[in-house]
């Protein structure tokens, strides 16, 4: 395989994941940046056990996972159900405080980064065998009380709770799931790009992710996979005059799309139209 | 003491700029229930502009007035986007910090391509002036003067304006409750634009005085300020406007004492760490959130 | 017990918003069985007294008993656990079909939690969620929107979004139902569809409370009232006794002259 | 015109000559270009906050293709280089670098160390010499054989200038040093420390905040220590703004300021001005030093710049592409598709070991990927221009 094709997969299969952890808190209506730090640490958690312990890949893969639910459990017993932008705010700082430990631990390589992280053989489909995994537990939460619960927080609170759902712990299960997904994309980074910096974690990872989110749609999981590739490949095929406009071309994109088509590309009710689980909108009451 | 005196100094004339900041943020959020993330970005280009201006003319009022309006009129052209936004979304304030990020991430790069091509843009060194008091530690510049004083009195005269004059209990009518509003014949749209205005015109000021303290500007100031103003802004309570006056002077002072006193490479995590305790707290910020 | 026994029961109940006296000293017992109207003019505090009754707001003062189990600093979601369903003024529906947004209203159904449910195997999982959509139809055939199951929520008309509510209320069994001015903005057709709903309702055996400025809808379908204004009880009994206590008609006419 | 068409054509008929006599004698000699055109990709970063250094990067590549191809090209066809945008981003550092790793002789860049980070790994698994020549020596030498450093190892390089410096001020004896952590700065730091304790003087460390937005307190706190000097590990503009503040606070003895090499760069001295007058800064490269290479780079770096002058950074891969074209000259390089894993290592092994490399200012040789006899200058800055001092030995 190309290397251009087996990169282009790689980063889609990891960016849908990582759109994921960031949709499943929006369920209920929180951006939780939080999931960005989970990946920091569990990528050099990852790159560490793998250099210089030489943990095998599944434990590497399991522990990466349980570092991201650990970074977002702790948290979430405060946050589970705080206002969108405090849980912005909380996901912000630590990722600094994050990055400013790895800065000054000499074990991680400090400033410096970290070098040297062996390869690991089949990770492109190991990378999406563990992508549909992953989707298939996100499309069973959508498809659930979860996910229906999850869909009344975000309209309204006070809605959710009278009908009986707790809306911190319910918040608290989707950050941790997001904690979960995040902790899983951040080991498979570390093993494809093989080395670590802490400037990898930074505000534009968060604005890309967010532009793939809500230009894909955040009303359903399926958006993202639509959006990732396509923004994925656009600075591959773009010329590079046009790319070196990318930042411009992603925010453009993202405005005219939120502006245009609410729900991003693709929306919940359209693929229920497609599916004829939704009937046309003609109202039968005449007032 | 002495260095402690000094510290103050330094943190009540970058706190100034903060509260400004935060104060025009906080307008638009209340007022037009939109984050606008992309606000310390807009104050950064109509820095620009400044410096634009300052290269063919030396008329002080003429670069303020430049300044003034030209981010007044950005920010009253920027208004139909979260209008139409608003009308897309209802007021999902979540969105409007989608796409005030993505504006700010817009600002920044056509500042980093095609202005000054790219490097950061000096002001004449006139416009910091020289210490114009000085003893030992402490020293207090012709620009941090300007920073202080400009932002009180900016400041003073924005609270005179909502709670003395009729334009500003429309302000406040529409920031408690727009549906009643409506009703008793408030005209939203032409208050939110006024609004808009108002914040337009503190982040005119803002930059001129910003030029001052600073004595120059670079594309990515608007993000180091920016994610400060969101933190004061949330830290106080969102849309808490007397909170915001508080958080953000208390933030300036806070961030000099942790660079002053703080061992050296985590001084800005251990702000962060206390940021992070009073928020994992008290969720709705200090001071609490506003309409 | 009888079907006299008090299902809901406030004792001294008040509410303070920094200062503002939104409800004082309120003492309201709701008889199993009936359809109970509150009633008071704009700003009486009937709205603030549900919050206070399902748990979305904490009392300052005062004990709540929900079918004698003191419910006073219960969390909403705990209090509705308990049986105590609502509806809202303005009905908020999340944005998908009908019949998912009143397959919403069954989270807690059968008090199996839900996070359990998401781990069990395809066949169980699958097994209950047909059992939910089932519940979902009957109660949307209950309100008379079995057409409506597969119509976008967001699309509903103000009237057809109560009737949705009312039927997300219905789907777990509750033993007290509260109504937040269900009629607003309905004509006289729906109006009397609606009243039909209702008692319909308390046949099968819940309990309503009923909040509504609308004196004649209250009179028309209430079997007890309390009318409330400025926060205190001002007087209570049937509907007959309502109409005709000088002190609801001087609230009701001083709110008019307020309003000319 | 005609000269040139008459020049370029006996050229070619001097290489067709030529290859007829090498490829009969079949001696190992250069052989002639099976290519039409010679692309060598450039990974740079031309988005985002420091796309200001991208651009002058490639600006100079661009230059020295321009020049060669006046020239005649390399084996008479011609060069291009071709951009690839990076921006600060690892991701995309490695997708640009997965287009071009099969395909590539040599390529330039990536130019921001978490680029490079990201991307050489893929490089090295290929076998694709890139050449980071704007890095330092600790970020190359992860990747060694296949990459290179314009700069020896840190610790040995960096000491003897801060040294240097530290002779020219005698009476010094406690230096603040502020520090940005970023990449490999603190450890060039270290060195700076290491070096002025080898003449006596004692450095305390100032942290710079990345994020700072005022430096007034962070020169309080150096000041409260009572320093004789200071010496700067940051990038160029917070250099200018501390060192305005120091002004400020009445600090008058500019001669017992150092700034690092890195910092050499166009936003010092915009945003610096007057305030730098008299300070020290220590650099590879000496601008005062005419040559008619360096006039005609300076003139037409001012034409597209609105005037402003370039940097000791600014010629690095000026210099990067003459040495591919010198690699390219010498060795049995075709271009030949089917060849290309040879090649490249033919031009690795060639640039690692360069003797006598004819920069656009001095020749300097490279040994095993580092340069083996570049020393550095020491400066003192008068309005804006550098005026060296002294030139300090290469590390050996």
């Amino acid at each position: 395989m190309s290397p251009v094709l087996y990169y282009f997969l790689s980063f889609t299969g990891i960016n849908i994941l990582m759109c994921w952890s960031l949709y499943l808190p929006y369920r209920v209506g929180q951006l939780h940046y939080l999931t960005v730090a989970c990946m920091l640490a569990s990528a050099y958690f990852s790159g560490f056990a793998a250099r210089e312990w030489s943990w095998p890949f599944a434990l590497i893969v399991v522990v990466g996972i349980l570092i991201g639910i650990l970074i977002c459990l702790i948290p979430s017993f405060a946050i589970g159900d705080a206002p969108c932008f405090t849980v912005v705010i909380i996901g912000l700082t630590i990722i600094f405080i994050l990055k400013t430990a790895v800065e000054n631990s000499p074990a991680l390589g400090g400033t410096i980064g970290f070098f040297g992280i062996p390869q690991v053989n089949h990770l492109l489909p190991l990378t999406y065998l563990l992508v549909v995994y992953a989707g298939a537990v996100i499309y069973r939460i959508d498809h659930s009380r979860l996910g229906r619960a999850a869909s009344v927080v975000f309209v309204d609170k006070n809605t959710a709770a009278a009908l009986g759902i707790d809306v911190k712990r319910l918040g608290m299960f989707f950050q941790v799931a997001a904690g979960a997904l995040a902790g899983l994309a951040g080991t498979l980074y570390a093993f494809l790009i093989g080395g670590l910096f802490p400037e990898f974690f930074n505000l534009g990872v968060i604005g890309t992710l967010m532009c793939m989110l809500f230009a894909g749609g955040h009303t359903t999981m399926w958006g993202v996979i639509v959006s990732v590739p396509i923004l994925e490949g656009m600075q591959l095929l773009l010329p590079s005059a046009i790319a070196s406009w990318r930042q411009v071309i992603y925010a453009l994109t993202l405005i005219v799309i939120v502006l245009v088509l609410p729900g991003g590309l693709v929306t919940k009710r359209m693929l229920l139209r497609l599916k004829g689980k939704v009937s046309g909108g003609i109202s039968k009451c005449n007032n | 003491m002495e260095i402690f005196a000094a510290q103050l100094l330094n943190g009540l004339s970058l706190g100034s700029m903060y509260v400004l900041l935060v104060l025009g943020f906080n307008l638009m959020l209340l007022v037009a229930k939109i984050i606008q993330f992309a606000y310390p970005h807009l104050v950064v280009l109509s820095m620009y502009v400044c410096w634009g201006v300052l290269r063919h003319t030396d008329n002080m009022l003429l670069v303020v007035l430049a300044s003034v309006a030209s981010c007044i009129v950005v920010n009253v052209a920027i208004e139909p986007i979260f209008r139409l936004l608003a009308k897309r979304h209802g007021l999902d304030i979540n969105v409007s910090f989608v796409v005030s990020m993505s504006m700010a991430l817009l600002i920044t790069d056509v500042m980093s391509h095609l202005l000054n091509y790219g490097y950061p843009i000096a002001f004449p060194t006139e416009w910091v002036g020289k210490s114009i008091f000085s003893s030992g530690l402490i020293a207090f510049s012709a620009g941090q003067a300007y920073a202080l004083f400009g932002g009180i009195a900016a400041v003073a005269a924005f609270f005179y304006l909502l709670y003395r004059t009729r334009q500003g209990r429309v302000l406040r009518a529409i920031s408690e409750n727009s549906l009643l509003s409506s009703i008793i014949g408030i005209p939203i749209i032409k208050t939110r634009v006024l609004s808009y205005a108002i914040a337009g015109l503190l982040g005119g000021l803002t930059a001129v005085m910003f030029a001052r303290l600073l004595g120059s500007a670079s594309p990515g100031l608007g993000d180091f300020v920016g994610m400060k103003v969101v933190a004061a802004s949330i830290l106080a309570g969102l849309g808490n406007l007397k909170g915001g006056l508080v958080c953000g002077l208390l933030l300036g002072i806070a961030e000099s004492m942790a660079i002053g006193y703080l061992a050296g490479s985590w001084s800005n995590a251990i702000a962060f760490m206390m940021m992070l305790v009073i928020m994992l707290i008290k969720p709705e910020g200090l001071f609490g959130i506003e309409a | 017990m009888t079907s006299d026994e008090a299902i809901l029961s406030t004792m001294g109940l008040s509410k303070h918003f920094s200062g503002v006296k939104a409800i004082t000293n309120l003492d309201v017992n709701v008889k199993r069985g009936r359809i109970h109207g509150l009633i008071g003019p704009n700003g009486a505090g009937k709205s603030t007294f549900f919050n206070l009754v399902s748990g979305l707001l904490p009392p300052t003062e005062g004990q709540i008993y929900l079918d004698s189990v003191n419910t006073t600093n219960l969390p909403a979601q705990a209090v509705a656990r308990m049986g105590l369903a609502r509806s809202f003024q303005a009905a908020m529906m999340m944005p998908d079909t009908v019949l998912e947004n009143v397959m919403a209203g069954m989270y807690y159904y059968s008090g199996i939690d839900p996070i359990g449910t998401f781990l069990r195997r395809p066949r169980v999982f699958c097994a209950q969620e047909r059992e939910i959509r089932q519940k979902a139809q009957e109660a949307l055939d209950f309100v008379g929107m079995a057409d409506s199951a597969h119509r976008w929520a967001g699309e509903l008309v103000w009237v057809e979004r109560q009737l949705v509510q009312i039927a997300r209320a219905l789907v777990l069994d509750p033993k007290l139902l509260l109504l937040d001015e269900p009629t607003s903005g309905m004509g006289l057709k729906e109006t009397e569809e609606l009243k039909g709903i209702i008692r319909h309702i308390r046949d099968t055996g819940v309990t309503i409370v009923l909040v509504s400025h609308d004196v004649s809808l209250v009179v028309d379908l209430c079997d007890w009232v309390t009318v409330i204004n400025f926060g205190e009880k001002i007087s209570e009994g049937s509907p007959k006794h309502i109409q005709s206590d000088p002190k609801v008609l001087e609230a009701y006419l001083g709110e008019e002259e307020q309003h000319a | 015109m005609m000269g040139k068409h008459t020049k370029s054509f006996a050229g070619l008929l001097i290489m067709a000559v030529l290859l007829v006599c090498l490829a009969g004698s079949s001696l190992g000699a250069p052989s002639a270009a099976v290519v039409d055109q010679w692309e060598i990709p450039f990974l740079n970063c031309l988005t985002g906050p420091i796309a200001s250094i991208g651009e002058y990067m490639a600006w100079s590549a661009h230059r020295a293709a321009y020049e060669i191809n006046q020239k005649g090209g390399i084996k008479g066809k011609p060069v291009k280089i071709v951009d690839y945008d990076t921006g600060v981003s690892p991701e995309k550092a490695v997708e640009q670098m997965a287009r071009i790793v099969n395909k590539s002789l040599v390529s330039l860049g990536p130019v921001p160390e978490a680029c490079i980070m990201a991307a050489m790994p893929l490089a090295v698994r290929q076998g694709l010499f890139s050449m980071t020549a704007s890095t330092t020596y600790e970020y190359s030498t992860q990747f060694f054989p296949w990459t290179l450093s314009w700069y020896p190892p840190t610790d040995k390089h960096l000491a003897p200038a801060a040294a240097a410096w530290a002779k020219e001020q005698p009476k010094m004896k406690k230096v603040i040093q502020f520090v940005e952590k970023w990449a490999c700065w603190p450890s060039m730091a270290d060195a700076h420390a290491d070096g002025l304790a080898s003449v006596g003087v004692e450095t305390f460390t100032v942290e710079v905040p990345t994020d700072a937005v005022t430096f007034g307190p962070l020169v309080v706190r150096a000041l409260a220590q009572k320093p004789d000097g200071f010496m700067f590990t940051c990038t160029s503009e917070k250099v200018a703004k501390i060192i305005i503040e120091l002004e400020k606070y009445g600090w008058k003895d500019k001669s017992k300021i150092l700034i690092f090499s890195s910092a050499d760069d166009m936003p010092l001295y915009t945003t610096g001005r007057d305030s730098l007058n008299g300070c020290y800064i220590y650099a590879y490269f000496d601008g005062a030093k005419e040559t008619p290479r360096w006039k005609t780079f300076k003139e037409n770096y001012k034409k597209d710049h609105g005037g402003l002058d370039p940097t000791s950074l600014s010629t690095i891969y000026y210099d990067c592409v003459y040495m591919i074209k010198r690699a390219i000259e010498e060795t049995d390089v075709t271009g030949d598709p089917k060849k290309l894993k040879a090649e490249r290592i033919m031009i690795r092994d060639y640039i690692r070991n360069m003797q006598d490399f004819d920069g656009i200012q001095m020749a300097w040789s490279m040994k095993d990927g580092i340069p083996s006899d570049k020393g550095s200058f020491l400066f003192v800055i008068e309005n804006g221009i550098k005026k060296c001092v002294t030139y300090v030995e290469a590390w050996k």
